[in-house]
């Protein structure tokens, strides 16, 4: 063993206390060691074995998912998902949340969120494409929703705007539940070429290591312990210091890297992320199989008098950390420097197995990197299944005196109206190959495969009401969703990506909640033949005890390959015949409509019948690729109605609805069933997809006519369009209303 | 009176457009320049000739809106 | 024919402006790195493209403005080359002097990332001829810093000289006179903050910016 | 020696970011506010002590890059 200077081993109990390592981890390292680590070395197993980079909590879970396909190349394990899209590409894609940060410094908590996310897809070598948000945020009256609501945004587009990636979708919810811990999910994803495609393992023996980017400051010191802490009294005051993200150096970087990538230079690579020079350095020579020697003396500075301990922690942004091939430095600093970026040769690869650190002189750390990892610890944390609700009875309902009004209401709900004000402040045309972004009436964005034919169709879905109510079944409608929005526009669903945000897992309800949503998500994963190629989850989304609703957010890539074979629910016209494809069954429980109308949040979550789900999609896709559906749009949140209400909206054309079967119709129009579509289209064509569905076995129905400029009912009830697009595009827009500039 | 107000990032917080404006005046040949920081400034017109009275209201306009407390520090200035 | 796009760090619409010009000459432009100080010579065409040159900072525009490429872009401009800046490009040009006026934050103080109607206000330029007597066409728009400014003798006078060349309908960031392009006085110079290039494929939802291009390269052959 | 360059609107020309800012102070129950402008602080380090020769390259550092004549002033301050 090499020596450690005996000085550094001082304070370690103040360190344990700092560093966030429980008494019976402190006794693994000891026994790993056989001695006291140093204050740096205390502080890198810290960070490691962090909820955040270890997923001690999570992992034994996370193994339930699917995680291979046809098309998979890399599932979970990479940097980012990898996935087979036909001529020699790949689509490459990870969602990641930013909650913590986002809500103790919005802006720049959500731009780093961003910059994170992107730098995990092209660290693989993908061009990034392509960028998705999901948000939820607190109860709209609350007093900090606006500010959060504001700086977030901003922050998001700040930050994808100036890389000059398309932010293309995403989906915003407000609800109490998130009133002190806002969630805030990025997605990217990127294009590659499959045989160029980079790992993180460094596998040779000998070669330099590479530090690219911006230099190092004391930036977000222990940002991964953070995120891995609940927040309580005071933390608001007891703020650290918090990462400022400059989008102009990642634009830099990406074209800097990709220029590298095309050169025989790089063996593999790794951005450095949450735990900064530390995780990037030990996950690199772990996977390999490897050692590492770094001397931070040459690890570009920001700061003066920065200690080794600050260099491995610090969450700088904008940094990568590559192994080259012996003899390439040139040709990396060539290109770095003509993008005036730092790059530094700081380290070599070993065959010891252990990371070494040296500092002035010294060495400040000797780890051995398999305890590292292998006795990280994995807790069988213990969980409680939640209670299952009844279901809602709707005949036990008093019907609303006014169908249109009610629609009205649920259309201008914080949830279901118009997010323009959000995504009008995002780029979303550069790059020039978005075909659908929020701006059109489509149920998943679609972006075009540069100088091809082919599209990508991306989209992010869960609906934390469900989770709550019913974890197992929300797990599964949230992977359901995703695949029902990309069938939806005609696109073949790929895989999944997810962000599991959830509260304190030392609960057993929570734990409870965590587990039931994974098993849920990964039996719809199965049956739709869906996998899991990355995620990311998030922990201790609770403040004071109230932990957030279940939010295991899905991020859904599927392919277009022809792009005249696309649906959207734009296009449609007076005369046409609206069908609706699957059964409604009136299922109020945990509905919007209850929420809403009836001012209770009860009842048992929409169950999903996985099989009928892949029947109606399956048929309603090829109905699509088939060219006699062009108008489509997927049953969700309002039912229905609702449903209704998006197609007529995006047209301003009226819809005459006609219903006499037994359902109350108001449960017949907001009931929350699954795995239904809509579909308008000419009266001849319309009765072919008819004919075809029930020629297949796919319950279908004939809803009703559009034509006049309103919504109506069985010919009453009548809610006029132009009133219900004031109300749905006012409602963000006058929240915001009295939200100021200051955020910049 | 007028407040005038200067709010900076705290030291230590990166500095993107300070980095930049140095690189520039650099590139556009100006010799011996250090490091650039680029701050707000923000001037207010207050209705009231008590200094005291409007130090206060400043300050409480500062922690409220004008600096972000998390990566920003501020700085008063009065005058007639 | 012989184009080039000019690249800065932070240039992010430097790809879909090369995609456009090849669509419309069948050739790809030179891609011209800010750092050279020269341009080549024989260009027909120059395009300073949107984006985020160096982040932004400082000014839109006015770091870039100062690049060694610029000085050369200038003296090729005052000879009478044409150049077209979009979005970026517009600020690059305005802070180099090139354009009047100067681009400040939107009046609403947020990015704006949509479709902006636009009317064709001088038929006869070098970069609009080719839009015959059409008036009304509609590009994305996509900036925080579009809001045109200049003072009231110089608008007259741009006003009178016709270099506005289009005008926004919906007035999306508080632009003086609803002004969305303007030219030199010279007229081979346009800076402009609606993307014509991303309006040039009907995938893009409308091809109303081919006809720009077309007037100003179809005129060159 | 340390410049300190603030950098302004001119009169005249609109500043949506200091009547923002305005608004939301009275939105928060400021009372007495005027009208407020918000400009630009920039604060180079100079490696020279002679200040009649740091005042006039930080003019000409302002005059080609740190203001933009159309719209805004600037005035200088030196510290040692
Ligand atoms: N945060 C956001 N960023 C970008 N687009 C958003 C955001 N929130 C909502 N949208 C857009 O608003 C539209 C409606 O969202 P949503 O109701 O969640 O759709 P769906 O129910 O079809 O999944 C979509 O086009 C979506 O992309
Ligand atoms: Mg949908």
């Amino acid at each position: 063993m090499a020596s450690v200077d005996p000085k550094y081993a001082e304070g370690i109990d103040e360190a344990i206390a700092l560093d966030h390592v429980t008494a019976e981890e402190y006794e693994v390292i000891l026994k790993e060691l056989g001695r006291a680590p140093n204050i740096v070395e205390l502080g890198i197993f810290s960070v490691m074995w962090s909820e955040h980079c270890s997923y001690k909590s999570s992992r034994l879970h996370l193994g339930k998912f699917p995680t291979t396909g046809e098309r998979v190349v890399y599932g979970p394990g990479e940097n980012a998902g990898v996935v087979d899209i036909g001529d020699n590409q790949v689509a490459i894609f990870k969602m990641e949340s930013h909650n913590h940060p986002s809500y103790i410094e919005p802006y720049q908590g959500a731009a780093t969120g961003v910059g994170g996310i992107l730098r995990d897809v092209f660290t693989m070598g993908a061009r990034p494409i392509a960028l998705m948000n999901a948000l939820r945020f607190g109860d709209p009256s609350h007093p900090k929703t606006r500010q959060l609501v504001s700086g977030v945004v901003a922050g998001i587009g700040g930050y994808g705007n100036c890389v000059g990636v398309p932010t293309v979708g995403g989906e915003t919810n407000f609800d109490k539940g998130y009133n002190g811990n806002i969630l805030v999910n990025a997605m990217a994803v990127g294009l590659a070429d499959r045989d160029k495609v980079f790992t993180a393992a460094a596998r040779e023996i000998g070669y330099p290591v590479l530090y690219v980017g911006s230099k190092t400051g004391r930036d977000g010191i222990h940002g991964a312990t953070m995120a891995s802490a609940e927040f309580g009294e005071g933390s608001e005051e007891n703020r650290p210091t918090v990462q400022v993200g400059d989008p102009f150096t990642e634009k830099k970087l990406i074209e800097a890297c990709l220029e590298l990538m095309s050169e025989d230079a790089i063996s593999s690579i790794q951005d450095m992320g949450a735990a900064g020079l530390t995780s990037s350095s030990v996950e690199m020579a772990s996977s390999g199989g490897v050692g590492i020697e770094l001397n931070l003396d040459h690890v570009p500075q920001r700061e003066t008098a920065m200690t080794a301990y600050e260099m491995m922690l610090s969450e700088s942004q904008e940094r990568m950390l590559m192994i080259l091939k012996p003899g390439s430095e040139h040709i990396a600093e060539r290109i770095f420097k003509k993008w005036d970026l730092d790059v530094a040769t700081i380290g070599v690869t070993t065959d010891t197995k252990r990371l070494v650190l040296k500092h002035k002189g010294e060495v400040v750390c000797d780890l051995p990197l398999d305890p590292i990892g292998d006795k990280a610890p994995k807790y069988d944390r213990p969980h409680l299944p939640s209670e299952v609700r009844a279901n809602i009875d709707p005949n036990r309902l008093k019907a609303p005196a006014h169908l249109g009004e009610a629609l009205y209401t649920l259309m201008t709900s914080p949830d279901m109206a118009s997010k323009r004000w959000i995504w009008e402040q995002y780029d979303r045309h550069v790059m020039a190959d978005t075909v659908a972004s929020s701006q059109n009436p489509a149920d998943a964005a679609i972006v075009r495969i540069h100088k091809s034919d082919k599209a990508l169709a991306i989209t992010t879905d869960c609906t934390p009401r469900y989770c709550y109510a019913d974890p197992y079944e929300g797990g599964k409608q949230a992977v359901a969703e995703a695949w029902r929005n990309l069938t939806a526009v005609g696109a073949e669903p790929i895989a999944i990506t997810d962000c599991l945000n959830f509260g304190n897992p030392e609960r057993p309800e929570i734990m409870g909640q965590f587990v039931g949503c994974i098993e849920g998500m990964a039996e719809a994963c199965r049956t739709l033949n869906f996998p899991v190629v990355s995620g990311n989850v998030s922990l201790y989304n609770e403040t004071d005890g109230q932990a957030i609703p279940p939010t295991p957010a899905v991020g859904a890539v599927g392919l277009i390959e022809q792009l005249d074979q696309r649906a959207t629910y734009g296009g449609l016209e007076a005369g046409d015949v609206l069908l609706i494809i699957g059964e409604t069954h009136g299922h109020l429980g945990a509905s919007l409509y209850m929420r809403h109308v009836e001012g209770d949040e009860d009842g048992s979550a929409p169950p999903v019948d996985l099989a009928v789900e892949k029947r109606n999609g399956d048929f309603v896709r090829a109905e699509i690729k088939a060219g006699r559906a062009k108008i489509v749009h997927d049953l969700s949140d309002g039912g229905l109605a609702c449903g209704v209400a998006d197609m007529a909206l995006a047209n301003m054309i009226g819809i005459k609805l006609a219903y006499n079967g037994d359902l109350p119709v108001f449960a017949w129009l907001f009931g929350e069933d699954q795995a239904r579509y809509l579909i308008a289209a000419k009266p001849a064509i319309a009765e072919d997809i008819r004919r075809n569905a029930k020629a297949a076995g796919v319950p279908v129905d004939v809803l009703g006519l559009a034509g006049g400029d309103a919504i109506t009912i069985n010919g009453g009830h009548g809610l006029d369009l132009i009133r219900l697009k004031t109300g749905h595009d006012g409602w963000l827009p006058a929240l915001m209303a009295g939200e100021a500039a200051a955020a910049e | 009176m007028k407040a005038r107000i200067h709010v900076f990032l705290k030291d230590g917080v990166l500095d993107p457009q300070g980095e930049a404006i140095s690189g520039s005046l650099k590139h556009l040949g100006f010799e011996g320049v250090g490091s650039v920081r680029q701050g707000k400034l923000i001037e207010v017109e207050l209705h009231t000739a008590d200094a005291e009275a409007a130090h206060d209201q400043v300050k409480a306009m500062c922690d409220k809106l004008l600096a972000n407390p998390v990566i920003e520090n501020y700085s008063i200035e009065l005058s007639a | 024919m012989k184009t080039a796009v000019i690249v800065f760090p932070g240039s992010n619409c430097d790809r879909d402006a090369a995609m456009a010009l090849e669509a419309v000459t069948g050739k790809a432009p030179l891609m011209v790195w800010h750092g050279d100080s020269q341009l080549p010579d024989g260009l027909d065409f120059i395009m300073v493209p949107g984006g985020f040159s160096y982040g932004d900072y400082l000014r839109s525009g006015a770091v870039a403005s100062r690049s060694p490429v610029m000085q050369d872009l200038v003296k090729k401009a005052e000879a009478g080359v044409p150049v077209l800046g979009v979005c970026n490009g517009f600020q690059i040009l305005t802070e180099a002097g090139l354009l009047p006026g100067a681009l400040m934050r939107n009046a609403g103080l947020r990015f704006v990332c949509e479709p902006a109607p636009l009317t064709i206000e001088n038929h006869n330029s070098a970069f609009t001829h080719a839009y015959g007597d059409r008036k009304d066409v509609v590009f994305p728009i996509a900036h925080h810093d579009g809001n045109f400014f200049a003072d009231q003798a110089t608008l007259d006078r741009i006003e009178g000289e016709g270099q506005v060349i289009l005008r926004y309908r919906k007035n999306p960031n508080g632009s003086m006179r609803d002004i969305a392009g303007v030219s030199n006085e010279k007229g081979n110079v346009l800076g402009m903050m609606p993307h014509p290039e991303r309006a040039i494929d009907a995938h893009h939802g409308g091809t109303d910016g081919l006809a720009l291009f077309e007037s100003i390269l179809g005129g060159l052959k």
